[in-house]
């Protein structure tokens, strides 16, 4: 029988991350984010990753874990983001000082061309033609193409080694339903990765117990899942008796 | 309505930030479903459309969001791409990333409202990185200005130094080229023309003089 | 505010449907199938209509409406399928005396690779590279291009006019639910399509009646949607406790 | 098992359908995701695996279906790619046509057990077009056969009127190239090696003579 996907510790789900692993974090704007899976990597202290996200964070107080942060740490070679500096100019991301000083090398990728470079990893597509940043700076130099009298540029599939992604609920099979905005980039991530870790929001609940209709990350895309335990321990803990609905 | 005056500093003439965004939101159409970027676009969500319904989409996959909640009866799970605690309007619907910006690129966005720093009279703007940047933040910009079926534009007409955001070409780098069709500035409403600007209509007490001495390019009345 | 999405009958549904259209048809092996859809274009008679479908049907008895029904009808100029033969030699579907008679064109397309055009069509990709069909018949004379060693196929999007296709639940706003293998192509037809038209097995809920997060396809991408009525004017009618689970 | 006798003809010799089908599934290694093609391949889902359990993918999105249903007990709703009324084991999922392929193209596949007009000696495979027919039959093989981790087929060894399906190249047009690694027939296992077919194993009352003869490249015993 297959082992238990259930794993005790974000310590433990994290302690084999190599140095050099490319590694995707989910999450926009607070919901689908790892925050646990990112303290426990921070601790672990792997180097050299190339980290994917849609922004290196770090433009908000409170202040949670990010990869910003782990760059701040000096375990980063490199972000792929869609955002590696802040939307307002006199914001200033913790990231753009090490950006500025070459410490750090940065992939700018339209926030539209990341997912679908996501999920063309994740569906076996290598390569695909988009509409988006034709005729800017970020298309400069680069293979473009004529399709029906329009001209597109070719992207490339973005696989990852690992994914680290948030849910709301989960079983034992390891499918996973997020809640709300929380979805977002975390099941393109699960399927754009060879080892996805999972941190789970709810108690996850015996195989069969999600509605095989309602699953938005088939359990074949997890491996590794952490339930978050409550606070302190667990960061940014969202329980049924907080929310609103 | 604000603005009596006639233009001259220290007087309160022209739109502010809600009256800009008010006079796009009164170009939507029933049924449009619509993308408001971050800031003072947001405002458009304000304001009242009659028996007018539109379907306001987020680059996170949330379709049909409605206002933002009020502090203490937020739900945590739910942002738009503001990262706002907005609310679910009746219908709502989720989905993943990819399928938002599917939406976006096949062109089922009838109208993006964004703000930027330049915008030209061929319709070009940018709004992505500030001159020696190094790094960016594009978001889902460069896909909603590439793909949506009308790009709108609030901006204030002039920057902090006086200096025109309407130019005949950006200096910045461009998000996308030739997409805007629709400006609102605290000066009034202005079309791209490709020569210049047209004017649609002017802000109370900001005269034709007032805005062409601003502009960075020709303004046709 | 939007009429309402809701047609009367399914003859009204098809009414303005042209000559000449592109209309994809959902279903595989039964679930999803649009057949009282597909019965009222027979009865509405468009013409020289190209046809997306898994397959042209008429494998099996009872035979119900389906894409070789058409082409009996004389309203087919061209197929676009996965099966354009029988899988068995010894079966022949009864398309297949059209397309040998060269009355009707039809494009043969591997399963993943329609389904990935559709897909594509509907997420505004107008192109993409595949591994599948390198190698093989499909292939000859059309472009390959080698991306990390391996050789891919080059392929188009599918965008269609008209998608017909059979749900389980729908809302006024024209969200929809699919139930267990009914979800098959229907939703990436219903993305490809200018114009959706879906026949519905449940009686169709209020908006905001079905979960945010347990929608196969948004409402904005449906624009028409009929009930099926009980038998015997009703194709294929599954109600609630008709059902096993 | 069926077989005891010499491979002449009137007698039972070989493996029957379950037989062959029961052979390859018990490749099948603990935890893999398994796809079985129509007809013989289907009744790999019978074979008793003891503790190891495999997950049943089929191309229409159904990940991790159990056995057919009895008539009467059917949900018509849930079919197999084979147009079976299977059931669910707990902890299934459901995903749409372009998600399911992306499972197959991705790599997740672990095996893929396919029926074939004929296998050759570089692994190519042909199964989804007869000579001189003018359409044909893929559905989902050419996905499967391009991008599952491994490729079976199961197939008697010979054809009706006694012409070998393992050949030295296939006269049929193929499905994909140089990708199955194990072939099930009713005369035993046989891995295509380049030069010929190596015998993994022959079924009771099949002689490597009489298996040589009935093949239409090198045996390599």
């Amino acid at each position: 029988m297959p082992r238990s996907k259930t794993v005790e510790s974000f310590a433990a789900a994290v302690a084999d991350i190599p140095d050099g692993a490319v590694i995707a974090f989910g999450g926009f704007a607070g919901p689908g984010t790892p925050y646990n899976l990112t303290r426990a990597l921070l601790d672990q202290g792997a180097r050299r990753l190339t980290c994917i996200a849609n922004t290196t964070g770090g433009a908000h107080q409170p202040r949670l874990p990010d990869v910003g942060m782990l760059v701040e740490n000096g375990q980063v070679a490199k972000v792929i983001c869609s955002f590696t500096a802040a939307t307002r100019p006199t914001d200033v991301l913790p990231f753009t000082k090490y950006h500025e000083a070459g410490e750090v090398e940065a992939e700018l990728v339209p926030q539209g061309t990341l997912a679908e470079r996501l999920r063309a990893a994740g569906a076996g597509i290598p390569a695909f033609y988009t509409p988006t940043a034709v005729g800017t700076e970020l298309a400069e130099g680069r293979e473009t193409r004529v399709i029906n009298g329009r001209e597109y540029l070719l992207e490339y599939a973005l696989p990852c080694d690992i994914a680290f992604i948030r849910a709301w609920r989960a079983d034992a099979a390891g499918n996973l339903q997020f809640r709300l905005s929380q979805r977002n980039f975390c099941p393109l991530m699960g399927m754009a990765a060879k080892l996805t870790i999972v941190e789970v929001e709810e108690e996850i609940l015996p195989a069969g117990a999600l509605d095989p209709d309602h699953i938005h990350l088939p359990g074949i895309f997890v491996q590794r899942m952490v339930q978050v335990p409550p606070p302190p321990e667990g960061l940014w803990t969202i329980r049924r008796q907080e929310r609103a609905r | 309505m604000s603005g009596e005056g006639t233009g001259q500093p220290g007087q309160a003439a022209g739109w502010d930030r809600q009256q800009m965004a008010d006079r796009l939101a009164r170009e939507f159409q029933d049924g449009w479903i619509v993308n408001l970027g971050v800031g003072i676009p947001t405002l458009c969500s304000n304001t009242d459309l009659g028996d007018r319904a539109v379907i306001y989409h987020a680059e996170n996959g949330v379709i049909g969001y409605g206002p933002v909640l009020p502090p203490g009866q937020e739900d945590l799970h739910l942002v738009n791409a503001g990262g706002q605690n907005v609310s679910l309007k009746p219908g709502a619907a989720i989905v993943h990333h990819a399928d938002s910006f599917g939406i976006i690129r096949s062109g089922r966005i009838d109208v993006t409202v964004m703000g930027a720093y330049e915008v030209s009279a061929d319709g070009d703007f940018a709004n992505w990185k500030v001159g020696g940047a190094k790094g960016g933040g594009i978001g889902g910009a460069m896909d909603l200005a590439a793909c949506a079926q009308r790009v709108f534009i609030i901006l204030e007409h002039v920057t902090r130094k006086g200096e025109p955001r309407l130019v005949r070409q950006c200096s910045l780098p461009v998000t996308a080229r030739g997409v805007v069709t629709l400006v609102a500035t605290n000066y009034g409403l202005f079309a791209p023309s490709g020569e210049g600007f047209a004017v649609r209509e002017l802000a109370p007490g900001i005269s034709l003089e007032a805005a062409r001495a601003a502009t960075g390019a020709p303004l046709f009345g």
